[in-house]
């Protein structure tokens, strides 16, 4: 029985392009007060431009219904449980988006004078110190923009180091069980990925590991907990292992939701990290970013962070450019600092118990979760899960409904999915994470869903295969997308009926 | 806690659901020596009415009332109120990436309608749905130009933007890319075409160049274009102030088109975040990187769209991706597409037109450095004096002066690059004037 | 056929009181800096209260997610046309919004020192001169928190006038098409009230006028243009009348957005009149209010203004409290100060011109609206309409189906429905106001979607009768709220299901 | 202009539909002598730029920083941010008075939150969807006693807010209320039950308090209502600062209660929009004034609201209306539900509890004018010394101190009304205790 969702009307609404009209306007100048100037003349005319073709031209009014119409056919957060595996979707504190806007920090300028830049390198400096405090490393680097650019950032300051140490190896270990991000930035930082099986716990075999790590091993990727939210029990020895030989230990801290205030990688033996601020402090996701991606690392590699960094001298903040290690910078600036903001924010709104206490209510959600589903769906990694929990959907496949299926089935009963067939090592993934900021009521409602969805692949597979069914659009044919892209609107488009 | 949505209860239950007496129970697997006892050493949590407080003060901290005259890519554009009412809806903010399109129309329609208009503006074929910010765009836009060309060397020119080149040095530094620079003309301040003739080759896989460039000037694309590809190189075109694509030429000689869209309602925010955008031909859509959303339709003839050509990214080709980009700017994407709409066709070149008019009285008041033509930012000599001395008289009027240059080109040492917008007074380019003006030489 | 909305899901929602759990928290105050004190001590026991019996318990995340719920069932401006007779539902600018809650402004007290409120106070005075302007007048007071409170001062102001000359006179005249605060506004104000007949341009009756103005009358009540939207053509013979006999001429302004700078009342005969800033002046209904309803006299009225007067003095805005002739206050303070910023806000950004040009679209758009819909409703009056246009459903209840039946058909084709059943003079009415900020094409969808449903009412009056059928919940029974009325929550309802 | 959605085309073809050549046909029914050609002496249009601008600029010109000891009606509470973020949906912000349920449950929902809360404060059986603000539903509260009772006759205390009072006064004064007042005693500051029982007779309809009252001093509502009933009069209790319900013993003996909700985050915004409610017995409830949601269900048996008993209102009733108010509050209501829903049961007293503390902090460094029980505010003598010669003080320091009491009450033309909340900060009451401290005579 769907209990969580009735449908209703939701407005059509054309696209930008085909709503426009010359000389419609949503926009007015105020007089110029200097003396207007000839394009042509000052830029040279081969230089000056025609008018942007099928640019819109559209009302302050239509502007406003067309952005809040088709914000009305997003499901989000603020709606509901996002049980995302390794998303940790979890609520977006609105007070973090007002401060982020005060005028003092959204007008600063990157360039403007240090003495008038105190205030946001305060900000910056402190949440450096939480977050080295939170992971148990030595120092920390805001610049990276996501996760993935923190880990491109992690591997060229192992690379840096091993460089210095004379010989920067070939290989970068990476589990079956880790996000394509991990892969695809070891190659990106010119190693080659040696993809090492789980073994079938979903950790990392140790003997195996002991096998294979030789000189030519930069590091071994590991996310802790694993991406079937289990707790690396070896981790240590892990570290020990790479150690011995010289190697490296790089940890993907995407699950660090499992982890604040419970344990410091720092010191479990891991080198260098990256954290999401997007995930685990909790900055919005904004439909796929911005993010943060601070990496934390330990003393050895401290004299190889990017530039610049925050130095404070005589009372007063300041950035050192000296750093001759340094692999340079890995962007522009300082980093996503509104993203710093908000993310600073949120440590200061739990404090430190309080952060640990969210780590609590997340694990035992998705324990909570487990249990409930257990009956339900197949769990094929049984050792004890942290924030979030992996099914198969073994049974179901039986029917020949398999886990897309059911997650679009879910849609129906008003939940966003799950992550869909990720980890790679389980066959038919529902990797589920419900987060610290959802209530029993809602977990109930969701595991109710999921239940009564493996009873319909019982009684009439067909009905979830076909899913969803009460959505403004059904299912979207991806395929045709990808085999004849059609990646900008062009007049005479659509071919199809607009949702109008 | 406020965030918590649990009382004890309801705590309890659940426990007792998962057959545990206590909460601590949950990390009883965890090993004695990575269990952490201590509590984290951070102050106690604080209300909203603090954090308020708190962010105040850091704010108050900083320049508050200054006109100001940086640009050096990042510019001071007013945001239409719009721009913040749209992305604080929560359907659009506290939505992830796109991928179950049933219940992501919304934002999937948004980031085409930014594709679309990404093409219009730089000329391109196809756009993606956003990088994280102009200067990781360049070496995204390199490594894809040597997947395209199977060629590691690069070129790029001493005028595009000092830190994005370091971004680039960075991204170039594991051996996949050699990076070499050609300068700029010393009069001009356009980029030197005989020096990079003199050193492109067979081996060059991209020439790199930023029009209007660092100093503000308008390179000559057509030219440098056909250089590069005579010698079967590829070529990126950068730009830091989309404002300009009001009213330039857009780029359409260019390969690849790497840009910065902060000038679109994107707050300066301390230098992030922004979004970056990769754009260029339909051929080399393949190669590209970051997310695409394209149209389709749905099982019932419905016009739908959706993330596409997945096959190039991350989480299905992995190590064989053309990126490990992943989460990258959307919401601030966002922000350029409403930016867009409330401006459009004809208030983007107005818009333009403005920025051109006080850049050009402002430049009138001072000793422009180069002849090239500029947009809305050129670049001041200061006759001999040193940028600070004359950058402090003006921070006594609260006015922050322009950039210094000398520490990214000693050549010019004495040179200020300043930058006037739309929200640039008269009165206040007035007083950079007289700041300026030689001071009397005591005999 | 519909073509402007499709249904999709939305989240069903319970009430906070039914969420509510002991201990679960959605705030935190600072630490307090000065000693506790004891309640009982310092008020007494008996003065303390026990808990508040069944006061909601939720969580941050919990709210929002409430109210963001809650918001997706509401129909608004921002979501289409809302084309509701006599209330001018026009587009919202959202500076305004912005501006209203600039600190200076949102956190002056009414008490500070003028010297520290001559931001507020020259705002003020802005609008009142620009109101002036507009409706030709002599003088403005801001401080009516609504229409019908502005009519109420109005009435008072000619009360006091005319007890003033002797004698407050006992009736006040209305006509039948008038709306419902008129004649309440009179009672309140201890005047019986006379209704007069419209004549059959549903326009006041000269002749019947003549017969009825007597010593007795203290006013006559008009809305020009009235509610069928038609100009009274005769207002100046109508004030003569008036006048002649002592008597003086109200204004509803309701419906200014006609009139803004193409005729002033001031210069056909009106001696006091109200303005509704939530209507002509855009600022927001927000489901039911705030509004302003400030009132517009001439001369003679203008001793009698409730007090304090802004007044300026030597370079300095002040209120002026020694007024012995005023009528008092009103209300507290100076008036909905937060809706005179807005209203101010909106005439800035038109200015004088683009303030008639509004009136022209605004009368155009409901002129298109008529040419459309001529063809398939009846209209009862033929006199040339100005911004909004009243058909009836004769035609329609031919087939059984009355005004209020295709109202709710109204919603299924995507629109909020037009003003039902009134005016009064118009049987079965369908009271249609556009507004200037509506374009064309959404104007066409709406004329489509009339003559659609006309069409249905031949074809299948059931369908019609019983919309709508695609809202989440279907047509209520506001009967048995009324016979029954259930006006708060009690712990064990409700017994019938929620939305959940 | 930005907010006419149609283009000069687009305007013709919709005049060619009406059979018009020129825009200006359409006013050409209007009596020559009643159209007015020449344009409105107004300045043209201005940007959303210059709109901020224009409004930053005169928000400057306002107090900006200044610690406040202002209360008496207005209350500076701290506004948690979801009430914005609420708001500012355009769902609530932009749709007009819920009377299609179907389409405004959201509406209508969230108003039979606030009655029911409002119930649950105030100890009454029904609350309305809200008046103009406190001082209107105070007449709004007599005139319904009166046609409860028949009796026109309404005695208010002194110390009722005297602007609540004039306002009561000038819906008197057309004669269909009488209006006295009675007094308070000289040390207590409370009522004086005395001159009341001297004053109250049959002809009496209703008597007026309120509590905490203009002094801030909580009132004994039981023996008022006793006196009140004894004469077949109704008790009218009115409120200023709801934040006092939350450790106040509810008015459950007054018959009617009228009060002012703007401590409930809502902006003091330089006296208003706020939100009044009037809330009563069962039995009264056809004599309320204002808009009702009641609990019904839809045709399919779903739970459903919508507005209820419109036959007391204007529209259907005209003059026999209860009240001539139609438009209402509602967004303002809709802040103070979003508080209630942010504080709830415990937050709401622990932040009672802080007003108090703070309060009586103040009154330990000062000189309390009165010995009976207060809230959040209080009478403080000055010694004899002119309230305007301490404010002087304060100001100097960014403190605007209290409120001078003189202009209202003569007879304490020594006396300055003074609150704190729990926004304000100690060191500030420490400044205020200094300022009222005797100034040493120069003997
Ligand atoms: C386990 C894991 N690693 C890395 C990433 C990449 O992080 P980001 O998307 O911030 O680049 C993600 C998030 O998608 C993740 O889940
Ligand atoms: C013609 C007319 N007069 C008076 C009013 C009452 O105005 P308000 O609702 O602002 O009190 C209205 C609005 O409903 C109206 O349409």
């Amino acid at each position: 029985m769907i209990a969580k969702v009735r449908s209703h009307i939701t407005q059509n609404e054309l696209l930008l392009f085909e709503q426009s009209s010359p000389g419609k306007k949503g926009y007015q100048l105020p007089p110029l007060d200097v003396p207007p100037v000839d394009a042509a003349t000052v830029l040279g005319a081969a230089n000056v431009r025609s008018e942007i073709d099928g640019f819109p031209e559209v009302s302050e009014v239509e502007t406003i219904r067309h952005f809040t119409r088709l914000s009305t056919w997003n499901y989000a957060i603020d709606l509901g449980l996002y049980p995302l595996g390794s998303c940790t979707m979890k609520y977006n504190p609105r007070v973090n988006e007002l401060v982020a806007r005060l005028d003092g920090l959204a007008w600063a300028h990157p360039y403007q004078p240090e003495a008038l830049a105190q205030g946001a390198m305060n900000i910056m400096a402190r949440l450096e110190a939480a977050l080295a405090e939170i992971t148990g490393m030595d120092a920390v680097t805001l610049q990276p923009a996501a996760g993935a650019h923190g880990e491109l950032t992690g591997i060229l300051l192992i690379r840096a180091l091993l460089e210095k140490r004379g010989n920067p190896r070939k290989k970068v270990l990476i589990p079956d069980s880790a996000h394509g991000t991990n892969p695809a930035t070891a190659a990106i930082a010119g190693y080659s990925v040696e993809n090492i099986r789980s073994n079938d716990c979903g950790s990392v075999d140790l003997a195996q590991l002991e096998r294979i790590v030789d000189q030519d091993v930069a590091a071994l990727m590991v996310t802790n907990p694993n991406t079937l939210g289990v707790f690396e029990a070896n981790i240590k020895s892990i570290a020990d292992i790479l150690h011995k030989k010289g190697a490296l230990l790089y940890m993907d801290g995407a699950n660090m939701n499992a982890l604040v205030g419970i344990a410091q990688p720092g010191r479990f033996g891991v080198d260098v990290m990256h954290l999401n601020l997007h995930k685990t402090f909790s900055t919005p996701h904004g439909g796929g970013g911005p993010g943060g991606g601070p990496v934390a690392v330990k003393k050895i590699l401290e004299p190889f962070l990017p530039l610049p960094r925050l130095k404070h001298l005589r009372n007063r903040w300041t950035f050192d450019y000296k750093r001759p290690r340094s692999i340079g910078r890995v962007r522009a600036f300082y980093g996503n600092f509104g993203v710093i903001v908000r993310a600073l924010a949120y440590i200061l709104a739990h404090g430190g118990n309080g952060l640990r206490n969210a780590t609590v209510d997340a694990v035992l959600n998705a324990n909570y979760i487990r249990k409930k589903l257990e009956p339900h769906y197949d769990l094929p990694f049984k050792a004890p899960n942290m924030h979030e929990v992996v099914f198969s959907d073994d049974r179901q496949a039986k029917h020949g409904v398999r886990t897309g299926d059911i997650a679009k089935r879910l849609i129906d009963y008003g939940f966003h999915p799950y992550t869909v067939s990720f980890p790679l090592i389980v066959r038919g993934a529902l990797m589920i994470e419900p987060t610290e900021t959802e209530g029993k009521r809602e977990l109930d409602l969701f595991a109710d869903a999921m239940a009564s969805i493996a009873q319909e692949v019982e009684t009439d597979p067909e009905l979830v295969r076909s899913a969803p069914h009460s959505t403004r659009i059904s299912r979207v044919d991806e395929v045709t997308a990808a085999r004849r892209p059609v990646l900008k609107w062009k007049p005479g488009t659509p071919s199809a009926k607009p949702a109008d | 806690m406020r965030y918590l949505p649990k009382s004890d209860s309801e705590r309890r239950e659940m426990l007792a659901v998962c057959g545990l007496q206590s909460a601590e129970e949950l990390f009883a697997h965890l090993p004695e020596d990575v269990r952490f006892e201590a509590p984290l050493a951070l102050p106690p949590g604080i209300s909203e009415f603090e954090i308020v407080d708190y962010f105040h003060a850091r704010s108050a901290e900083n320049a508050n009332g200054y006109a100001s005259f940086l640009g050096a890519g990042v510019y001071a554009h007013y945001r239409p109120v719009m721009v913040d009412t749209v992305v604080s809806r929560g359907e659009f903010l506290t939505s992830y990436t796109p991928y179950q399109a049933e219940i992501s129309q919304g934002t999937l329609t948004t980031i085409f309608e930014f594709q679309t208009m990404i093409c219009q503006l730089t000329g391109m074929d196809v756009a993606n749905a956003s990088m994280y910010d102009g200067s990781t765009a360049v070496p995204e836009a390199a490594l894809m130009a040597a997947r395209i060309t199977g060629r590691h060397r690069v070129l790029a020119s001493r005028v595009v933007h000092p830190e994005y080149r370091e971004v680039l040095r960075t991204y170039g530094r594991h051996g996949q890319l050699s990076i070499e620079e050609f300068g700029y003309l010393p009069d001009s301040g356009t980029l030197d075409l005989e020096d990079l003739e003199r050193k492109i080759d067979n081996a060059t896989g991209a020439v790199i160049v930023q029009s209007p460039n660092f100093f503000g000037i308008v390179e000559d694309i057509r030219s440098v274009a056909e250089l590069a590809h005579k010698h079967g190189a590829l070529l990126i075109v950068i730009f830091t102030e989309a404002v300009s694509l009001g009213i330039l030429q857009p780029p359409v000689d260019a390969d690849i088109v790497a840009g910065e869209l902060q000038s679109f309602a994107i707050a300066p925010s301390y230098g992030g975040p922004y979004a970056g955008i990769i754009a260029t031909k339909e051929r080399f859509i393949r190669q590209m990187p970051g997310r695409l959303v394209g149209e389709t339709t749905d099982s019932r003839g419905n016009r739908a769209f959706c993330l596409t050509l997945a096959t190039r990214e991350q989480h299905i080709r992995r190590e064989k991706a053309t990126s490990n980009i992943c989460t990258n700017q959307a919401l601030i994407a966002l922000m350029a597409t409403v930016f867009m709409s409330v401006y459009g066709k004809q208030g983007l070149r107005e818009l333009a037109e403005q920025n051109l008019a006080k850049a050009h009285y402002l430049s009138s008041l001072l000793k422009p450095r180069f002849t090239g033509p500029f947009f809305n930012e050129f670049v001041a000599s200061t006759n001999g004096r040193a940028p600070e001395e004359i950058n402090q008289l003006l921070l006594k009027k609260k006015i922050i002066g322009g950039v210094a240059l000398g520490k990214w080109y000693p050549e010019l040492e004495h040179c200020v690059l300043l930058c006037a917008t739309e929200m640039t007074r008269r009165e206040h380019m007035d007083e950079v004037g007289r700041a300026f003006e030689p001071v009397p030489q005591a005999a």
